[in-house]
Protein backbone atom coordinates (compact mmCIF):
# COMPACT_ATOMS: atom_id res chain seq x y z
CA UNK A 1 0.00 0.00 0.00
CA UNK A 2 1.26 3.32 -1.10
CA UNK A 3 0.32 6.59 1.19
CA UNK A 4 0.51 9.48 -1.24
CA UNK A 5 0.59 13.09 0.51
CA UNK A 6 -0.32 15.98 -1.26
CA UNK A 7 -0.89 19.64 -1.04
CA UNK A 8 -3.12 21.09 -3.52
CA UNK A 9 -2.89 23.59 -5.82
CA UNK A 10 -4.90 26.85 -5.20
CA UNK A 11 -6.68 28.39 -7.89
CA UNK A 12 -7.93 31.96 -8.19
CA UNK A 13 -10.19 34.03 -10.60
CA UNK A 14 -10.75 37.32 -10.52
CA UNK A 15 -13.00 40.20 -11.89
CA UNK A 16 -14.83 39.11 -15.14
CA UNK A 17 -13.00 35.70 -14.93
CA UNK A 18 -14.56 34.45 -11.53
CA UNK A 19 -18.11 35.63 -12.85
CA UNK A 20 -17.50 33.33 -15.66
CA UNK A 21 -16.42 30.56 -13.39
CA UNK A 22 -19.30 31.09 -11.26
CA UNK A 23 -16.84 31.06 -7.76
CA UNK A 24 -13.61 32.84 -6.50
CA UNK A 25 -11.69 29.69 -6.14
CA UNK A 26 -10.85 26.12 -6.41
CA UNK A 27 -8.56 23.42 -4.77
CA UNK A 28 -7.08 20.88 -7.37
CA UNK A 29 -4.63 18.33 -6.99
CA UNK A 30 -1.57 18.63 -9.08
CA UNK A 31 -1.73 14.71 -10.14
CA UNK A 32 -1.13 15.38 -13.78
CA UNK A 33 -0.71 18.61 -14.03
CA UNK A 34 2.69 19.72 -15.19
CA UNK A 35 2.03 23.38 -16.62
CA UNK A 36 -0.67 26.35 -15.67
CA UNK A 37 -2.09 25.89 -18.82
CA UNK A 38 -2.65 21.98 -17.83
CA UNK A 39 -4.45 24.00 -14.81
CA UNK A 40 -6.69 26.03 -16.64
CA UNK A 41 -7.94 22.82 -18.54
CA UNK A 42 -8.54 20.71 -15.49
CA UNK A 43 -10.62 23.84 -14.16
CA UNK A 44 -12.49 25.27 -16.88
CA UNK A 45 -12.68 22.01 -19.21
CA UNK A 46 -13.08 22.52 -23.07
CA UNK A 47 -13.34 26.41 -22.13
CA UNK A 48 -10.45 28.22 -24.22
CA UNK A 49 -8.65 30.72 -21.61
CA UNK A 50 -9.59 34.10 -23.62
CA UNK A 51 -6.54 35.85 -25.11
CA UNK A 52 -6.54 38.76 -22.46
CA UNK A 53 -6.59 36.73 -19.76
CA UNK A 54 -3.04 36.82 -17.68
CA UNK A 55 -1.51 34.19 -15.09
CA UNK A 56 0.15 34.83 -12.19
CA UNK A 57 2.23 31.96 -10.68
CA UNK A 58 2.59 32.55 -6.69
CA UNK A 59 1.82 35.95 -6.93
CA UNK A 60 4.64 36.54 -9.67
CA UNK A 61 3.19 37.05 -13.40
CA UNK A 62 3.87 33.95 -15.20
CA UNK A 63 2.93 32.04 -18.73
CA UNK A 64 0.78 29.28 -19.48
CA UNK A 65 3.77 27.10 -19.86
CA UNK A 66 5.52 27.99 -16.21
CA UNK A 67 5.34 24.49 -14.48
CA UNK A 68 3.20 24.10 -11.53
CA UNK A 69 3.89 21.78 -7.79
CA UNK A 70 2.13 21.09 -5.11
CA UNK A 71 0.91 24.23 -2.73
CA UNK A 72 1.24 26.98 -5.76
CA UNK A 73 -1.26 29.32 -5.90
CA UNK A 74 -2.14 29.88 -9.51
CA UNK A 75 -4.49 33.01 -10.37
CA UNK A 76 -6.30 34.08 -13.79
CA UNK A 77 -6.32 37.59 -14.04
CA UNK A 78 -8.49 39.37 -16.19
CA UNK A 79 -6.93 42.78 -17.96
CA UNK A 80 -6.40 45.01 -15.43
CA UNK A 81 -8.42 48.55 -14.87
CA UNK A 82 -6.29 49.74 -11.67
CA UNK A 83 -5.19 53.50 -11.33
CA UNK A 84 -7.02 56.05 -12.28
CA UNK A 85 -9.74 56.52 -15.37
CA UNK A 86 -7.61 59.58 -16.95
CA UNK A 87 -6.26 58.09 -20.01
CA UNK B 1 8.94 54.01 0.54
CA UNK B 2 5.17 53.04 1.40
CA UNK B 3 2.49 51.00 -0.57
CA UNK B 4 -0.73 50.67 0.94
CA UNK B 5 -4.42 49.16 -0.13
CA UNK B 6 -7.12 51.49 1.23
CA UNK B 7 -10.17 50.21 2.01
CA UNK B 8 -12.31 53.65 2.16
CA UNK B 9 -12.21 56.79 1.54
CA UNK B 10 -8.75 59.00 1.21
CA UNK B 11 -7.78 62.46 1.04
CA UNK B 12 -4.65 62.55 -0.76
CA UNK B 13 -3.10 66.05 0.45
CA UNK B 14 -3.73 64.77 4.03
CA UNK B 15 -2.20 61.71 2.86
CA UNK B 16 1.18 63.55 1.40
CA UNK B 17 1.46 66.00 4.85
CA UNK B 18 1.32 62.97 6.95
CA UNK B 19 3.57 60.72 4.59
CA UNK B 20 5.89 63.75 5.08
CA UNK B 21 5.92 64.40 8.19
CA UNK B 22 6.60 60.79 9.41
CA UNK B 23 9.08 60.55 6.80
CA UNK B 24 12.69 60.12 8.37
CA UNK B 25 13.88 62.81 5.23
CA UNK B 26 16.10 65.56 7.16
CA UNK B 27 14.03 68.93 6.22
CA UNK B 28 16.45 70.06 3.98
CA UNK B 29 17.47 67.22 1.94
CA UNK B 30 14.87 66.74 -0.79
CA UNK B 31 14.11 69.76 -3.14
CA UNK B 32 11.38 68.07 -5.18
CA UNK B 33 7.91 66.65 -4.81
CA UNK B 34 6.43 65.09 -6.96
CA UNK B 35 2.89 64.02 -7.14
CA UNK B 36 -0.09 62.37 -9.09
CA UNK B 37 -3.48 61.99 -7.93
CA UNK B 38 -6.41 59.92 -10.18
CA UNK B 39 -9.74 60.37 -8.97
CA UNK B 40 -12.53 58.44 -10.16
CA UNK B 41 -14.55 60.27 -13.46
CA UNK B 42 -18.24 60.28 -13.73
CA UNK B 43 -18.41 59.37 -17.42
CA UNK B 44 -16.50 56.52 -19.26
CA UNK B 45 -16.48 55.21 -22.50
CA UNK B 46 -19.88 57.49 -23.53
CA UNK B 47 -21.86 56.13 -20.78
CA UNK B 48 -22.57 58.05 -17.19
CA UNK B 49 -21.23 56.38 -14.52
CA UNK B 50 -22.95 55.91 -10.98
CA UNK B 51 -20.70 54.23 -8.69
CA UNK B 52 -17.54 51.52 -9.16
CA UNK B 53 -16.10 48.98 -7.32
CA UNK B 54 -12.67 48.11 -7.19
CA UNK B 55 -11.23 44.59 -6.17
CA UNK B 56 -7.89 43.56 -6.12
CA UNK B 57 -5.47 40.64 -5.74
CA UNK B 58 -4.34 40.88 -1.86
CA UNK B 59 -0.92 39.83 -1.64
CA UNK B 60 0.33 40.11 -4.85
CA UNK B 61 -0.93 43.78 -5.21
CA UNK B 62 1.56 45.04 -2.41
CA UNK B 63 4.09 42.72 -3.25
CA UNK B 64 3.60 44.12 -7.15
CA UNK B 65 3.81 47.62 -5.96
CA UNK B 66 6.65 47.10 -4.10
CA UNK B 67 8.86 45.78 -6.86
CA UNK B 68 7.70 48.49 -9.01
CA UNK B 69 8.94 51.19 -6.16
CA UNK B 70 12.13 49.13 -5.66
CA UNK B 71 12.73 49.70 -9.20
CA UNK B 72 12.03 53.31 -9.64
CA UNK B 73 14.40 53.80 -6.67
CA UNK B 74 16.76 51.73 -8.54
CA UNK B 75 16.77 54.02 -12.65
CA UNK B 76 15.99 57.09 -10.97
CA UNK B 77 18.37 59.23 -7.95
CA UNK B 78 15.49 59.55 -5.48
CA UNK B 79 14.96 59.93 -1.65
CA UNK B 80 11.41 58.33 -1.16
CA UNK B 81 7.94 57.54 -2.56
CA UNK B 82 4.33 56.79 -1.82
CA UNK B 83 1.92 54.75 -3.59
CA UNK B 84 -1.82 54.56 -1.82
CA UNK B 85 -4.60 52.83 -4.36
CA UNK B 86 -8.16 52.95 -3.02
CA UNK B 87 -10.41 49.24 -3.16
CA UNK B 88 -14.28 48.49 -2.34
CA UNK B 89 -16.91 51.12 -3.51
CA UNK B 90 -16.20 54.64 -4.73
CA UNK B 91 -17.86 57.37 -5.96
CA UNK B 92 -17.52 59.81 -9.12
CA UNK B 93 -15.01 62.82 -8.05
CA UNK B 94 -13.38 60.10 -5.10
CA UNK B 95 -9.98 60.01 -5.37
CA UNK B 96 -8.24 56.05 -6.51
CA UNK B 97 -4.66 56.61 -6.68
CA UNK B 98 -2.29 58.42 -5.09
CA UNK B 99 1.74 58.14 -6.15
CA UNK B 100 4.24 60.84 -5.14
CA UNK B 101 7.90 61.03 -5.05
CA UNK B 102 10.43 63.01 -2.95
CA UNK B 103 13.95 63.84 -4.71
CA UNK B 104 16.96 66.33 -4.63
CA UNK B 105 15.90 66.80 -8.51
CA UNK B 106 12.87 67.71 -10.41
CA UNK B 107 13.71 65.38 -13.41
CA UNK B 108 14.38 62.38 -11.44
CA UNK B 109 10.83 63.50 -9.23
CA UNK B 110 9.00 63.90 -12.39
CA UNK B 111 9.78 60.68 -14.45
CA UNK B 112 9.95 58.10 -11.42
CA UNK B 113 6.41 59.41 -10.54
CA UNK B 114 5.28 59.18 -14.14
CA UNK B 115 6.74 55.65 -14.52
CA UNK B 116 4.87 54.65 -11.00
CA UNK B 117 1.61 55.14 -12.53
CA UNK B 118 2.22 53.63 -15.83
CA UNK B 119 3.50 50.40 -14.09
CA UNK B 120 0.67 50.47 -11.47
CA UNK B 121 -2.14 51.21 -14.67
CA UNK B 122 -0.69 48.22 -16.79
CA UNK B 123 0.11 45.12 -14.26
CA UNK B 124 -0.88 46.47 -11.01
CA UNK B 125 -3.83 42.98 -10.23
CA UNK B 126 -7.05 45.81 -9.75
CA UNK B 127 -10.62 45.61 -11.70
CA UNK B 128 -13.04 48.38 -11.70
CA UNK B 129 -16.75 47.00 -12.19
CA UNK B 130 -18.95 49.92 -12.72
CA UNK B 131 -22.41 50.40 -12.14
CA UNK B 132 -24.14 52.14 -15.21
CA UNK B 133 -28.07 53.46 -15.48
CA UNK B 134 -29.03 49.95 -15.76
CA UNK B 135 -26.93 46.94 -15.13
CA UNK B 136 -23.04 47.17 -14.02
CA UNK B 137 -20.05 45.81 -16.05
CA UNK B 138 -16.18 45.30 -15.74
CA UNK B 139 -13.65 47.57 -17.43
CA UNK B 140 -12.49 45.59 -20.09
CA UNK B 141 -9.33 47.94 -20.82
CA UNK B 142 -6.70 50.76 -19.41
CA UNK B 143 -6.29 53.54 -21.07
CA UNK B 144 -3.28 54.38 -23.04
CA UNK B 145 -0.94 56.99 -21.78
CA UNK B 146 -1.11 58.88 -25.12
CA UNK B 147 0.02 62.92 -25.40
CA UNK B 148 -2.40 64.90 -26.12
CA UNK B 149 -0.28 67.70 -26.56
CA UNK B 150 -1.53 69.64 -29.43
CA UNK B 151 -5.05 68.23 -28.72
CA UNK B 152 -8.23 70.45 -27.61
CA UNK C 1 -6.46 79.13 -13.22
CA UNK C 2 -4.91 80.93 -10.36
CA UNK C 3 -1.39 82.26 -10.05
CA UNK C 4 -0.33 83.80 -6.71
CA UNK C 5 2.70 85.51 -5.03
CA UNK C 6 3.30 84.92 -1.39
CA UNK C 7 5.15 86.88 1.29
CA UNK C 8 4.96 84.03 4.05
CA UNK C 9 4.55 80.66 4.75
CA UNK C 10 2.98 77.87 2.97
CA UNK C 11 1.19 74.64 3.37
CA UNK C 12 0.78 73.29 -0.24
CA UNK C 13 -1.09 70.32 0.60
CA UNK C 14 -3.51 72.34 2.06
CA UNK C 15 -3.60 75.30 -1.03
CA UNK C 16 -4.19 72.12 -3.36
CA UNK C 17 -7.06 71.18 -0.79
CA UNK C 18 -8.53 74.68 -0.61
CA UNK C 19 -8.07 75.25 -4.30
CA UNK C 20 -10.07 72.11 -5.68
CA UNK C 21 -12.45 72.75 -2.61
CA UNK C 22 -13.22 76.31 -4.51
CA UNK C 23 -12.89 75.53 -7.74
CA UNK C 24 -15.83 75.44 -10.01
CA UNK C 25 -14.95 71.95 -11.87
CA UNK C 26 -17.83 69.58 -11.31
CA UNK C 27 -16.40 66.48 -9.04
CA UNK C 28 -16.23 63.94 -11.41
CA UNK C 29 -14.80 65.88 -14.45
CA UNK C 30 -11.01 65.52 -14.07
CA UNK C 31 -9.10 62.46 -13.17
CA UNK C 32 -6.22 63.34 -13.14
CA UNK C 33 -4.03 65.90 -11.30
CA UNK C 34 -0.79 66.39 -11.31
CA UNK C 35 1.54 68.67 -8.91
CA UNK C 36 4.67 69.67 -7.70
CA UNK C 37 6.40 71.11 -4.88
CA UNK C 38 10.15 73.15 -5.01
CA UNK C 39 11.24 73.10 -1.29
CA UNK C 40 14.12 74.70 0.05
CA UNK C 41 17.16 72.54 -0.14
CA UNK C 42 19.90 73.26 3.26
CA UNK C 43 22.64 72.71 0.48
CA UNK C 44 23.71 74.32 -2.95
CA UNK C 45 26.86 74.19 -5.10
CA UNK C 46 28.24 71.98 -1.98
CA UNK C 47 27.60 74.87 0.53
CA UNK C 48 25.29 74.58 3.81
CA UNK C 49 22.63 77.31 3.25
CA UNK C 50 21.26 78.84 6.51
CA UNK C 51 18.42 80.92 4.87
CA UNK C 52 17.73 82.82 1.53
CA UNK C 53 15.59 85.50 0.80
CA UNK C 54 13.47 85.72 -2.77
CA UNK C 55 12.92 88.54 -4.37
CA UNK C 56 10.90 88.91 -7.40
CA UNK C 57 9.51 91.41 -9.97
CA UNK C 58 5.95 92.50 -8.65
CA UNK C 59 3.84 92.99 -11.85
CA UNK C 60 6.12 91.29 -14.29
CA UNK C 61 5.73 88.01 -12.27
CA UNK C 62 2.28 87.70 -12.17
CA UNK C 63 1.96 88.84 -15.97
CA UNK C 64 4.31 86.24 -17.04
CA UNK C 65 2.66 83.23 -14.65
CA UNK C 66 -0.46 84.02 -16.08
CA UNK C 67 1.30 83.97 -19.57
CA UNK C 68 2.39 80.14 -19.45
CA UNK C 69 -0.92 79.32 -17.73
CA UNK C 70 -2.35 80.49 -20.53
CA UNK C 71 -0.17 78.73 -22.74
CA UNK C 72 -0.13 75.41 -21.15
CA UNK C 73 -4.23 75.83 -21.52
CA UNK C 74 -3.86 76.15 -25.10
CA UNK C 75 -1.07 73.42 -25.91
CA UNK C 76 -2.48 70.65 -23.54
CA UNK C 77 -6.15 69.65 -22.86
CA UNK C 78 -6.19 70.82 -19.31
CA UNK C 79 -9.03 71.67 -17.07
CA UNK C 80 -7.31 73.91 -14.43
CA UNK C 81 -4.13 74.86 -13.41
CA UNK C 82 -2.53 76.69 -9.91
CA UNK C 83 0.82 78.15 -9.49
CA UNK C 84 1.78 79.48 -6.12
CA UNK C 85 5.39 80.84 -5.10
CA UNK C 86 6.63 82.21 -2.44
CA UNK C 87 9.05 85.51 -1.80
CA UNK C 88 10.32 87.13 1.02
CA UNK C 89 13.03 85.34 3.72
CA UNK C 90 12.75 81.21 3.37
CA UNK C 91 14.06 78.29 6.06
CA UNK C 92 15.54 75.33 4.58
CA UNK C 93 12.74 72.59 4.23
CA UNK C 94 10.22 75.25 3.13
CA UNK C 95 8.38 74.99 0.19
CA UNK C 96 8.89 77.58 -2.03
CA UNK C 97 6.50 76.30 -5.48
CA UNK C 98 3.55 74.68 -5.62
CA UNK C 99 2.61 74.34 -9.60
CA UNK C 100 -0.76 72.00 -10.40
CA UNK C 101 -2.43 70.99 -13.45
CA UNK C 102 -6.06 69.58 -13.24
CA UNK C 103 -6.87 67.04 -16.06
CA UNK C 104 -9.18 64.42 -17.81
CA UNK C 105 -5.80 62.59 -18.72
CA UNK C 106 -2.66 61.72 -16.96
CA UNK C 107 -0.67 62.43 -19.72
CA UNK C 108 -1.56 65.87 -20.38
CA UNK C 109 -1.18 66.76 -16.71
CA UNK C 110 1.98 65.53 -16.37
CA UNK C 111 3.20 67.20 -19.01
CA UNK C 112 1.80 70.38 -18.69
CA UNK C 113 2.72 70.62 -14.57
CA UNK C 114 6.42 69.92 -15.84
CA UNK C 115 6.28 72.46 -19.17
CA UNK C 116 5.09 75.07 -16.05
CA UNK C 117 7.66 74.24 -13.64
CA UNK C 118 10.46 74.69 -16.48
CA UNK C 119 9.03 77.65 -17.78
CA UNK C 120 8.84 79.23 -14.54
CA UNK C 121 12.42 78.64 -13.76
CA UNK C 122 13.74 79.55 -16.93
CA UNK C 123 12.03 83.06 -17.19
CA UNK C 124 9.91 83.90 -14.22
CA UNK C 125 11.34 86.93 -12.10
CA UNK C 126 12.42 86.00 -8.80
CA UNK C 127 15.75 85.48 -7.40
CA UNK C 128 17.07 83.92 -4.92
CA UNK C 129 19.91 85.27 -2.15
CA UNK C 130 21.62 82.81 -0.10
CA UNK C 131 23.01 83.34 3.58
CA UNK C 132 25.79 81.30 3.65
CA UNK C 133 27.91 80.77 7.02
CA UNK C 134 29.95 83.94 6.52
CA UNK C 135 28.32 85.87 3.83
CA UNK C 136 25.24 85.85 1.99
CA UNK C 137 25.28 85.85 -2.40
CA UNK C 138 22.88 85.67 -5.12
CA UNK C 139 22.46 82.28 -6.87
CA UNK C 140 23.87 82.76 -10.26
CA UNK C 141 22.00 80.40 -12.30
CA UNK C 142 19.17 77.99 -12.02
CA UNK C 143 19.93 74.27 -12.70
CA UNK C 144 19.34 72.58 -15.76
CA UNK C 145 16.42 70.26 -15.66
CA UNK C 146 18.54 67.27 -17.14
CA UNK C 147 17.21 63.96 -16.20
CA UNK C 148 19.11 61.90 -13.80
CA UNK C 149 18.25 58.41 -15.47
CA UNK C 150 20.32 56.09 -15.01
CA UNK C 151 22.01 58.11 -12.44
CA UNK C 152 22.87 57.10 -8.83
CA UNK D 1 9.71 129.56 -25.92
CA UNK D 2 9.29 126.39 -26.27
CA UNK D 3 7.54 124.01 -23.31
CA UNK D 4 8.46 120.57 -23.42
CA UNK D 5 6.37 118.11 -21.07
CA UNK D 6 7.90 114.77 -21.05
CA UNK D 7 6.97 112.02 -18.49
CA UNK D 8 10.29 110.00 -17.65
CA UNK D 9 11.57 106.89 -18.69
CA UNK D 10 11.43 104.79 -15.09
CA UNK D 11 14.51 102.40 -14.75
CA UNK D 12 14.36 99.24 -12.29
CA UNK D 13 16.98 97.35 -10.60
CA UNK D 14 16.95 93.48 -9.39
CA UNK D 15 19.13 91.75 -7.25
CA UNK D 16 22.47 91.76 -8.15
CA UNK D 17 22.10 94.44 -10.59
CA UNK D 18 20.51 96.73 -8.16
CA UNK D 19 23.41 95.83 -5.75
CA UNK D 20 26.13 96.92 -8.09
CA UNK D 21 23.95 100.50 -9.02
CA UNK D 22 23.37 100.79 -5.33
CA UNK D 23 20.09 102.09 -5.75
CA UNK D 24 16.72 100.21 -6.97
CA UNK D 25 15.69 102.76 -9.55
CA UNK D 26 15.99 105.78 -11.25
CA UNK D 27 13.50 107.82 -13.02
CA UNK D 28 15.29 109.53 -16.78
CA UNK D 29 14.58 112.19 -19.10
CA UNK D 30 13.91 109.75 -22.12
CA UNK D 31 15.45 112.90 -24.07
CA UNK D 32 17.74 111.34 -26.72
CA UNK D 33 17.40 108.10 -25.73
CA UNK D 34 16.29 105.59 -28.57
CA UNK D 35 16.66 102.13 -27.58
CA UNK D 36 17.06 100.16 -23.80
CA UNK D 37 21.07 99.69 -24.95
CA UNK D 38 20.76 103.74 -24.64
CA UNK D 39 19.31 103.96 -21.04
CA UNK D 40 21.86 101.53 -20.27
CA UNK D 41 24.67 103.94 -21.42
CA UNK D 42 22.76 106.83 -19.70
CA UNK D 43 22.14 105.16 -16.09
CA UNK D 44 25.67 103.18 -15.82
CA UNK D 45 28.25 105.36 -18.15
CA UNK D 46 30.56 103.45 -19.22
CA UNK D 47 30.16 100.26 -17.13
CA UNK D 48 29.17 97.67 -20.06
CA UNK D 49 25.81 95.61 -19.36
CA UNK D 50 26.79 91.87 -18.00
CA UNK D 51 26.09 89.67 -20.95
CA UNK D 52 23.49 87.48 -18.56
CA UNK D 53 21.53 90.42 -17.59
CA UNK D 54 17.85 90.38 -19.30
CA UNK D 55 15.84 93.45 -19.90
CA UNK D 56 12.43 93.69 -19.74
CA UNK D 57 10.14 96.86 -21.45
CA UNK D 58 6.89 97.26 -19.86
CA UNK D 59 6.84 94.14 -18.08
CA UNK D 60 8.07 91.91 -21.09
CA UNK D 61 11.62 90.87 -22.01
CA UNK D 62 12.88 92.38 -24.74
CA UNK D 63 15.97 93.00 -26.37
CA UNK D 64 18.60 95.82 -25.83
CA UNK D 65 17.61 97.21 -29.34
CA UNK D 66 14.13 98.10 -28.10
CA UNK D 67 12.62 101.15 -28.79
CA UNK D 68 11.70 103.45 -25.72
CA UNK D 69 9.77 106.23 -25.56
CA UNK D 70 8.43 108.28 -22.41
CA UNK D 71 6.42 106.42 -19.63
CA UNK D 72 7.95 103.06 -20.57
CA UNK D 73 9.09 101.14 -17.73
CA UNK D 74 12.46 99.43 -18.13
CA UNK D 75 14.01 96.61 -15.72
CA UNK D 76 17.39 94.96 -15.70
CA UNK D 77 17.47 91.37 -14.79
CA UNK D 78 20.35 89.50 -14.18
CA UNK D 79 19.79 85.55 -14.63
CA UNK D 80 16.59 84.01 -12.54
CA UNK D 81 16.63 81.65 -9.71
CA UNK D 82 12.82 81.31 -8.90
CA UNK D 83 11.46 77.90 -8.76
CA UNK D 84 12.76 75.02 -6.52
CA UNK D 85 16.36 74.44 -6.28
CA UNK D 86 16.12 70.91 -7.47
CA UNK D 87 17.82 70.87 -10.55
Amino acid sequence: MILKLTVPIHVKYFAGIRDRMGRADDDIDADGLKTVADVWARVAGDEPLPRTVRVAVNLEYADLKHQVKDGDEIAFLPPVTGGCDAG
Amino acid sequence: MRVEVRHGEFNPWEELQRHQQASLLPNGRHGAIASFVGTMRDFNEGDSVQAMVLEHYPGMTEKYLGEISAEAKKRWDILDTLILHRVGELQPGDPIVLVAVWSAHRAAAFEACRYLIEELKSRAPFWKKESLQEHSRWVQHNTPAASNRGGR
